[in-house]
């Protein structure tokens, strides 16, 4: 699946991350809840990854098997040449450095009873071993870095605003010079004025650092911001990779159709014009997905096909990747950038 | 939830069995001695000869395996047996040492007091604690609250053969409104008994609801206060309804959930947790039955009342959780 | 301030200050507003700005918490809610003024059947059998579309999804055809999807029934597709008040400004950087007496500093409250 | 220039550390700081009070017997002429002796198997099958067995006051840890998929300083609220196996063995339950307050307002 | 008075009991309760006095019932006596009673009072005749006393032996000859009886009912009748003397106590108990390195106030003692009365001239042999009150006193397992109190035999406490078992008491009596320290006065 170009510092094949169901009287292994099931996606050095999706299709949980916090249940992960999909304990322990991750909830992802001295210093505690004084000024570097003022070494995470919580699980994250950060929707838990401060940090490290990103996001109007492809999920697989502009401007899944639409647009007169693709019912549970496409109980264009064949994921045009009946060969519109425009300030 | 119980139970089996043998062990190494009450003019190859006579000399391993068929096999037969009719109830059964008669006999004659004055005074007990703790907790930090706490405390803290003693003293000696002896002969027959009985009763229930109902209104308290605060009471009030539906209601049902589980955890205890009080008041119940039992070194008693005791802990906390899911539609046992 | 006829529910000069053990926090200064019949309003403004607060003073839903409100009036309905009996309000609540909360997953009671609480107000206010009650429960969720509403009324709370909760939610705060709705932040808890599918209910309902509807939210995507005029809120006050489209066109005052520059878009032009608004939303532990958006404002100047800026108004239905002129880049 | 940012008002604050809030915090629960103050002063008064008082509470004053509060026994005497005060003084040290680290046995065997059995997965059933053992083990008949079976082994062992000491406070400890342990599970539990533990989970952090640096930190708040009931519930324990006539010897005083003693001369004598009655009623309130105070202080949500 | 004209009667015992078969069970609650129901052929009086129950007469050599070789027993029933259940009482009944305590399997408690008993016969309907196979001077152990008295034959025809523990209907419901049946038996609670219509004496009892309750601790078995006055009897009043005293002021009662052969005593180890000696330890192959001096032994005894010990303990219901046989009155010796005097110091002299110096820390030491003594006891509230009060009189005479006090189901439980029991005695002094059945002193005396030392062989089994042995001692044993004349066995019981007072050998404390509390309007009441406390139970009636 790589493309060509700069060779991808993240690989996954195939990934299935599946949670047991165990029930009746012996507690026998029922089913599973296929929370990711075979994806498949590569992340160049210094590109973003944008993975988008509703609730509970399982992009945590993919950013968390891609890090290996889970013992997945199958596929292959290779992180800058090392296949750490069954890796032991200690080694992976040793490359941790290179991967790190940002979690969600600025509150819940910083121990409330630890200074944000120790915080940050945690990873540094645990992987070098600096001095006291060392790794104090490795902290305060780390702090400077993102915008936080060195004073506040000493606090604790409740003495902060949201923002400044997730510039030190940011810090955190940037500790150990990683080359790959899991961003998992880093700033869903934070206020619109806020959102915007968090954003723009991460763009600049991105740059300082030359850091590659997979930015997990609900938010498709910030993804489309930040990130250079985009991979959109739907209960536990990708259904559609393509480069951003591509994505947006010319979506070719029905369910990215869709979800694009129903992101309402910050003006009403544009908004009132705009045609709505209203999807009706909810999102399957994954223990009990459909037969064959996934999406087909959703899917305003379903036909027999969808409910008993499981589409293939493939490229169908340049680095366009989709999984859908109905997106041919022959079915491709050519992605015309003409909607999406980058404009520079 | 039917799976889940039913798994419950099995597993229940292996602890229940581990549980018989550990009593087992333990009250055979445990030094007492079956005639040491006996008085010091009895000389000590009697004494021997009475040990004999009790089975004292087989093994450890023999005695409990006879007790185990005694108990698993024998007893339940036994009951078939006098419930149909059939049988001649002829069998060996589990036979107290010191009084020489079938313990689940002795148990059965000794449950009505316990039910009445012990049960009795947890269900009061619960019924004055449920409201304590509610109004404790709608009004909390107001003197209500901090009454209710203190008394509750002091009812937890102040040992029952200390309050017993006093309300004795206080209503049998001084003014002599009550018995201070528990009459467990007494039959409810007409108006006049069951007026005696209720006035027998009033004291240890009162001593014991008082400690039962310190613990739970604590529970029921912190329940409350928990469940005050959720965001489906706002949309109660916003609804319009009011304010004693919205607690007495919407409040009440969420926050019992966990309290109903803490009182039926509590059931056990009624059986064996009210010694003390049984002691004081004479009522000669399942606990006092016990503590004899231990002294004289009645092993098979001991056995059987424990073992039963850690049978109804284990049954009751299935009923909790039971009861729990019941109770919280968002739980499912599978 | 109302212009058409008379006005659902009038607003005038609500303050609302909470005791806590810091001090008083004066969330909800001086804030007035009209609504009219069959319109609806939106309410923007960042996190702890007093949106909530402000919705709920109005209706005595801060009863239990250390809170006072305070006011000229709010007259709904021929009464001063801030003037009547506890009796005569609760008889309003549900009735007069329904109320959507932000959360789904928690405002409904957990032990009890979607029926059973969709029921009690109808029983409550409307004086309803139990059977007449459970017809209605039935036609409303058919309403809001859910299906097999028959069946679905002996279902808990748990055995709905995200969005399905919302819409008994709504139900709920439908049942007995209220004057005026109060829906803090209904969508913000879920899935764009189910958000479209929600908005679109609400398009359709608001049709249908015509009732006035005060619509929380801080996504001004919601706002700019579904209210008839925006009320932006910014430190316990209204900061400007316009219809939709002179606001998005024409905004006044900074703060609405630099909120709608600071969202992306989907579609639209992407731009390289995101603008951000700098420092911190205030807490107000004392009435202001100055701008309370001074401090983070790109144009304050020393008037700013000295008073609050009066809301004024600038053109049809727009008011603001600010010193500064966009036009002009002057002092007004 | 009123109002004011959070920025600005955490700069005015010092640093603090977390027990400095914890302080302040509790120090706004006026019964917690009663139940505080109450505590140290019986504490100390057991401690230092003999030092002070220094009848010895063995000591017979036959002549004194049953005498009533006096400049020389100003809580009276008992039956043999032994001086209140100094029993209830010495009682108290064992008493409290017998709370505290009865308590802390518990403690220590509840937080641990629960900890480890929250965080490892692999040993989370047997020890919990474990813990239902000893749940469904009807406490006092074990009790009594246990004590009854070592008493007299320890008391050769160690002698007959810390034998017995030693024996009351490890049964009580032995049959009172597993609430203890299945709270702090529950809590590991819910811990263990917070993100703070899989962020340090993502950095390498080795299950040893994971549960050190970071689950223990956080179970201390349910874990500080049965240290403070397991005080009381050893207490209380302890008074109730001195009137099955179990426990430390007779001529031993403790709380519980003198309010035991006294109940008998209730009508001649009623304040000579008085003492050792409010000393157990007060101490187990006051430790109950603090308890509450410290579940309020400890309380992120309460506290990080 | 007519028979159960006076309604109800109710008692109150504060330790239950758990069977109604004396013979299962030896305890004093469970013979007292039976007592009501079966009966012996004779009993003692308050006085001692042997007096004919079912029997015609008390048979003795003089009147011919008793053989000359003192080996058999002649026993005539009374005529006309019938059970409860309307059948006639017969020789047959005495002859079964006999061989359901005989039976090995039985496990019965008082095998010990038929013991020698080589054969009972039915002489006819009425006569029995028992054979010892031994020369008994005294006869009186089989059918005497409240421990052995007659059941009836048909209804424990099928419990013999292994099968007694079995019969709970009857072991729960002995049919008897007494004034009172069961009607209704709770084990270890309460026991229901109804006067037995077939009982000898038409016009007694005067109470229909009986109820027998048991249970709880003693104080609330007094409150019960000296202050509220819910029950009529209260057996057993062991309380401390002021607040017995305070109970009986309260006017609903009254407390009697009367004086048996109960002494409180503190036994003095003659041996070692070292644990150093290991399997030898307190056996007489090591003598104790400071009690075997009966100097000291005599300052123990010297520095102790026996009279305060009562007061504290006993009040009314204990005299203080210095004999180990304080009755019946003609067994008691006045030889040693000078112990009833404390005197401190006497009791140092005494150690000073024998060579025991104060040491630095107070403790008398000779040869580097410190007076250091440990005290068991039971455990039990006025036990350790008298621990404390001698452990200070000791340290008034330089010696140190460690004091332990035992569970007493293990103290007396006699398990060879555990190292705590009485008879082990791995200790310097121990104090408990003893007495005897009857009136007869023999065997009571015996226990202080030579061979009678408890000992590792005879698995610690045995009486000799303080491992005391005498060849002197001895002989007076032998003695009095050969002889018949009353008088000439009172010399002979004497001079052992004196013998083992004069050594020192135990240290009597207090002559304990029995007390118990009767209500004011309950009459007939006649304590009786000798037999069953509810002997005559038929005479009680109550009083119309009140
Ligand atoms: N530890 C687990 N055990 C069982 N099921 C799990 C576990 N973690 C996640 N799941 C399930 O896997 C599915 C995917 O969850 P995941 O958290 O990855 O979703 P998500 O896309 O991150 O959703 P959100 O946007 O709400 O964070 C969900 O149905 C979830 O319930
Ligand atoms: N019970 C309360 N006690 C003290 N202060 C409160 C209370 N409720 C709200 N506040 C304060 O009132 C202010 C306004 O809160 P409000 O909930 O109205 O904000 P909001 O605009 O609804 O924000 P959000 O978008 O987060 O819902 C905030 O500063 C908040 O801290
Ligand atoms: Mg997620
Ligand atoms: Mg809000």
């Amino acid at each position: 699946m790589s493309d060509a170009g700069a060779s991808p510092l993240v690989q996954v094949r195939g990934l299935k991350m599946h949670f047991p169901i165990y029930a009746g009287i012996f507690r026998r292994h029922v089913g599973d809840i296929k929370a990711v099931d075979d994806i498949s996606l590569d992340i160049r050095e210094s590109e973003t990854l944008g993975l988008v999706g509703e609730s509970g299709c399982g992009k945590s949980t993919a950013g968390r098997a891609v890090l290996r916090l889970y013992d997945i249940t199958g596929g292959s992960i290779t992180v800058d040449g090392t296949d750490i999909s069954d890796i032991d304990k200690e080694k992976l322990r040793h490359l941790r450095p290179k991967m790190q991750m940002i979690f969600q909830d600025p509150q819940a992802s910083l121990n409330p009873r630890m200074t944000v001295a120790g915080i940050i210093g945690e990873p540094l505690v645990e992987h070098m071993s600096l001095s006291r004084a060392e790794r104090l000024e490795r902290v305060y570097e780390l702090m400077d870095a993102v915008g936080l003022n060195r004073s506040f070494a000493n606090r604790y995470p409740h003495e902060f605003s949201g923002g400044q919580r997730q510039r030190i699980g940011i810090a955190r994250a940037l500790a150990l010079h990683p080359k790959f950060i899991v961003c998992d929707e880093p700033i869903a838990a934070l206020d619109v004025s806020i959102q915007a401060q968090v954003v723009n940090l991460l763009e600049d490290l991105q740059e300082q650092f030359g850091l590659t990103y997979l930015f997990i996001s609900h938010d498709l109007s910030m993804v489309r911001h930040i990130a250079d492809r985009v991979a959109v999920m739907y209960l536990g697989k990708i259904v559609e990779l393509a480069p951003r502009d591509e994505l947006y401007g010319a979506p070719l899944h029905p369910y990215t159709q869709a979800l694009l639409s129903a992101v309402p647009e910050p003006d009403p007169v544009r908004e009132s014009q705009r045609k709505h693709i209203i999807l009706t019912g909810d999102v399957p549970s994954p223990s009990n997905a459909p037969v064959g496409c996934n999406f087909c109980t959703r899917c305003p264009r379903a036909e027999q096909i969808c409910h008993e064949i499981e589409p293939e994921f493939r490229q169908v045009d340049k680095g366009r990747y989709t999984a859908c009946h109905f997106v041919g060969d022959t079915a491709i519109k050519t992605a015309e950038p003409t909607v999406g425009e980058t404009v520079k300030p | 939830m039917l799976n889940y119980s039913i798994r419950r139970l099995l597993l229940a089996i292996p602890t229940l069995i581990a549980i018989s043998l550990i009593i087992f062990l333990l009250l055979d190494l445990a030094p007492s001695d079956p005639t040491a009450n006996l008085p010091l003019t009895i000389p000590p190859e009697v004494r021997e000869k009475i040990r004999q006579s009790l089975g004292l000399g087989d093994p450890i391993y023999i005695r409990y395996l006879l007790w185990c068929k005694q108990f698993f096999v024998n007893e339940p037969l036994n009951i078939l047996e006098q419930w149909f009719g059939w049988g001649s109830g002829d069998r060996l059964r589990v036979l107290s040492w010191q009084t020489r008669s079938p313990v689940v006999d002795l148990i059965v004659e000794r449950m009505p007091q316990t039910l009445w004055v012990v049960g009795m005074s947890y269900v009061v007990g619960v019924l004055i604690a449920l409201p304590i703790g509610i109004i404790s907790a709608y009004r909390q930090y107001s003197w209500f609250d901090q009454i209710g706490t203190f008394v509750s405390m002091v009812g937890f803290s102040v040992p029952t053969f200390f309050t017993g003693v006093l309300v004795i003293v206080i209503f049998s000696v001084w003014l002599g409104w009550f018995p201070s002896i528990y009459d467990t002969t007494h039959q409810v027959t007409d108006w006049e008994s069951f007026l005696f009985q209720v006035r027998q009763m009033i004291m240890p229930v009162a001593v014991l609801a008082l400690f039962n109902a310190a613990q739970i209104s604590r529970f029921m308290r912190a329940s409350m206060l928990d469940n005050l605060n959720q965001d489906y009471v706002r949309t109660a009030r916003a609804k319009g309804l009011r304010e004693r539906t919205v607690v007495m209601i919407h409040v009440l049902r969420n926050s019992l959930i966990p309290v109903v589980t803490v009182i039926a955890l509590g059931v056990p205890q009624i059986f064996g947790g009210a010694i003390i009080t049984e002691q004081v008041f004479k009522v000669n119940g399942l606990g006092q039955l016990l503590i004899i039992s231990i002294q004289g070194g009645d092993l098979p008693t001991v056995q059987t009342l424990t073992f039963i005791f850690a049978v109804l802990i284990i049954v009751f906390n299935l009923v909790a959780d039971v009861l729990y899911g019941i109770l919280d539609p968002r739980i499912r046992y599978d | 301030m109302s212009e058409d006829g008379a006005a659902v529910l009038d607003v005038k000069d609500l303050r609302t200050v909470f005791e806590t053990a810091q001090g008083a926090i004066h969330a909800v200064n001086s804030v007035s507003f009209d609504l009219r019949p069959g319109e609806l309003l939106g309410v923007v403004g960042e996190s702890g700005s007093g949106k909530s607060v402000t919705m709920m003073s109005l209706i005595g839903l801060l009863g239990t918490t250390a809170a006072t409100v305070d006011g000229a009036h709010v007259n709904f309905d021929g009464m001063d809610l801030l003037r009547v009996t506890e009796d005569e309000l609760r008889a309003v609540r549900g009735a007069g003024i329904g109320f959507v909360f932000q959360d789904p997953m928690t405002s409904l009671n957990p032990v009890f059947t979607v029926g059973f609480q969709l029921m009690e107000p109808l029983r409550n206010h409307m004086g309803m059998t139990t059977r007449e009650a459970r017809q209605r429960a039935v036609e409303l969720l058919e309403l809001v579309g859910i299906a097999d509403a028959e069946k679905r009324l002996s279902d808990y709370p748990h055995q709905f999804s995200g969005g399905m909760r919302q819409r008994v939610m709504i139900a709920m705060a439908l049942s007995c055809d209220p004057k005026v709705l109060i829906a803090d932040e209904p969508t913000t808890a879920l899935d764009v999807t189910i958000q479209a599918q929600i908005l679109e209910l609400m398009k359709e309902l608001r049709h249908k029934l015509g009732m006035a509807i005060v619509w929380i939210t801080h996504d001004l995507g919601v706002i700019a597709g579904i209210a008839d005029r925006v009320m932006v809120m910014y430190g316990g006050q209204i900061v400007e008040l316009a219809p939709v489209i002179e606001l998005f066109k024409n905004p006044q005052h900074p703060y609405t400004r630099a909120l709608l520059q600071t969202v992306p878009s989907v579609r639209g032009s992407r731009a390289e950087r995101l603008r951000v608004i700098q420092g911190q939303p205030p807490i107000l532990f004392s009435p202001p007496q100055r701008c309370s958006y001074s401090a983070r404002c790109n144009h304050a100047f020393d008037r700013c500093l000295a008073a609050d800026p009066a809301r004024i108004s600038v053109g049809d239905g727009h008011d603001v409250a600010c010193f500064w002129d966009p036009e002009t880049g002057e002092p007004r | 220039m009123t109002d004011v940012t959070p920025d600005s008002l955490a700069a005015a604050r010092p640093p603090q550390s977390q027990w400095r809030n914890v302080w302040d915090q509790f120090k706004t629960h006026r019964g917690a700081v009663w139940g505080m103050g109450f505590f140290i002063f019986v504490v100390l008064a057991v401690t230092l009070g003999p030092y002070i008082w220094t009848i010895d509470a063995q000591y017979i004053d036959i002549r004194a017997r049953n005498s009533g509060p006096t400049l020389a026994h100003p809580l009276g005497t008992d039956q043999l002429g032994r001086d209140t005060l100094a029993r209830v003084l010495e009682g108290g040290q064992v008493s409290m002796a017998v709370g505290i680290t009865a308590m802390l046995l518990a403690l220590v065997l509840g937080a641990a198997i629960g900890v480890v059995a929250g965080y490892f997965k692999r040993l989370d059933g047997p020890l919990m099958r474990l813990t239902d053992l000893f749940l469904a083990l009807p406490l006092l008949p074990l009790l009594l067995v246990i004590i009854m079976l070592f008493r007299d082994t320890l008391r050769a062992a160690f002698g007959p006051e810390t034998g017995i000491f030693m024996l009351i406070v490890f049964v009580i400890g032995i049959t009172s840890w597993m609430q203890t342990a299945r709270i702090v599970r529950g809590d590991v539990l819910a811990l263990k998929e917070r993100e703070f533990v899989i962020a340090s989970r993502s950095i390498g952090t080795p299950s040893r300083r994971m549960i050190l640096r970071h689950i223990l930190p956080n179970v201390l708040s349910p874990i500080t609220v049965s240290a403070t009931l397991g005080i009381a519930n050893a207490i209380i324990t302890e008074s109730a196996l001195s009137f099955l006539g179990l426990g430390f010897p007779s001529d031993f005083p403790t709380w519980g063995r003198l309010l035991f003693d006294s109940t008998d001369y209730l009508q001649q004598y009623p304040e000579r339950v008085l003492w050792p009655g409010l000393a157990i009623s007060l101490t187990v309130l006051s430790v109950n307050y603090i308890g509450d105070g410290l579940r309020d202080a400890l309380d992120p949500r309460i506290r990080g307002r | 008075a007519e028979r159960g004209s006076d309604g109800e009667v109710k008692i109150i015992y504060w330790q239950a009991p758990s069977t109604m078969n004396p013979y299962l069970s030896g305890g004093t609650k469970e013979l007292e309760a039976a007592s009501l129901v079966v009966e012996p052929l004779a009993r003692y009086d308050q006085d001692g006095n042997m007096v004919p129950w079912l029997a015609e007469s008390v048979p003795t050599v003089d009147n011919g019932g008793v053989s000359a070789d003192l080996t058999t027993i002649n026993w005539k029933l009374k005529e006309g006596l019938l059970w409860s259940d309307g059948s006639p009482v017969t020789s047959a009944d005495v002859v079964f009673t006999w061989k359901y305590c005989a039976d090995p399997a039985g496990g019965c408690a008082q095998s010990e009072k038929y013991n020698d008993v080589t054969d009972v016969k039915a002489v006819d309907d009425l006569t029995v005749t028992v054979t010892f196979g031994v020369p008994k001077p005294f006869p009186y152990g089989p059918f005497v006393g409240a421990q052995a008295p007659i059941i009836q034959a048909a209804q424990f025809a099928d419990c013999l032996g292994a099968k007694a523990p079995e019969c709970t209907d009857a072991n729960f419901g002995p049919m008897g000859t007494g004034p009172f049946r069961v009607t209704e038996f709770r084990p270890n609670d309460v026991i229901s009886f109804e006067a037995n219509p077939n009982y000898r004496d038409p016009d007694k009892p005067a109470f229909a009912t009986v109820t027998f309750k048991g249970g709880g601790d003693t104080a609330s078995a007094g409150r019960s009748v000296l202050e509220t006055g819910e029950f009529d009897y209260a057996w057993n009043m062991q309380l401390a003397p002021d607040v017995l005293g305070a109970m009986e002021a309260a006017g609903k009662g009254t407390v009697v106590s009367a004086f048996g052969t109960l002494v409180e005593r503190i036994m003095i180890n003659l041996t070692d108990p070292s644990p150093a000696l290991g399997d030898a330890r307190s056996t007489k192959a090591h003598p104790h390195p400071f009690l075997s001096d009966p100097a000291v032994r005599q300052a123990l005894s010297m520095a102790i106030d026996r009279a305060l010990l009562v007061e504290i303990g006993y009040g009314a219901a204990g005299k203080p003692s210095c004999n180990v046989l304080p009755a019946p009155a003609i067994y008691k010796s006045t030889a040693n009365d000078g112990c009833l005097v404390q005197d401190i110091e006497g009791a140092k002299k005494l150690l000073d001239d024998a060579g025991w110096v104060p040491g630095g820390d107070g403790i008398r030491a000779k040869d580097g042999v410190r007076l250091s003594i440990l005290y068991q006891t039971s455990t039990n509230a006025v036990r350790q009150d008298f621990q404390a009060l001698i452990k200070q009189w000791w340290s008034e005479i330089g010696v140190e006193t460690e004091l332990r006090n035992i569970d007493a189901s293990v103290f007396f439980g006699g398990d060879p397992g555990s190292p705590d029991t009485f008879q082990k005695f791995f200790a310097d002094v121990e104090m408990y109190a003893n007495n005897f059945d009857g009136t007869d002193p023999e065997a009571y005396m015996a226990n202080w035999e030579c061979k009678q030392a408890p000992t590792p062989e005879t698995q610690w089994q045995g009486n000799n406490m303080p491992r005391y042995c005498s060849e002197e001692y001895d002989a007076l044993v032998a003695k009095m078992a050969q002889t018949g004349k009353l008088e000439e066995r009172a010399e002979l019981a004497k001079a052992m008491n004196d013998k083992l007072m004069q050594e020192y050998i135990m240290l009597p404390l207090v002559d304990r009596g029995r007390v118990s509390a009767h209500s004011n309007t309950l009459g007939g009441v006649v304590l009786n320290v000798w037999d069953s406390e509810l002997w005559n139970v038929a005479d009680w009636y109550r009083t119309k006065t009140q």
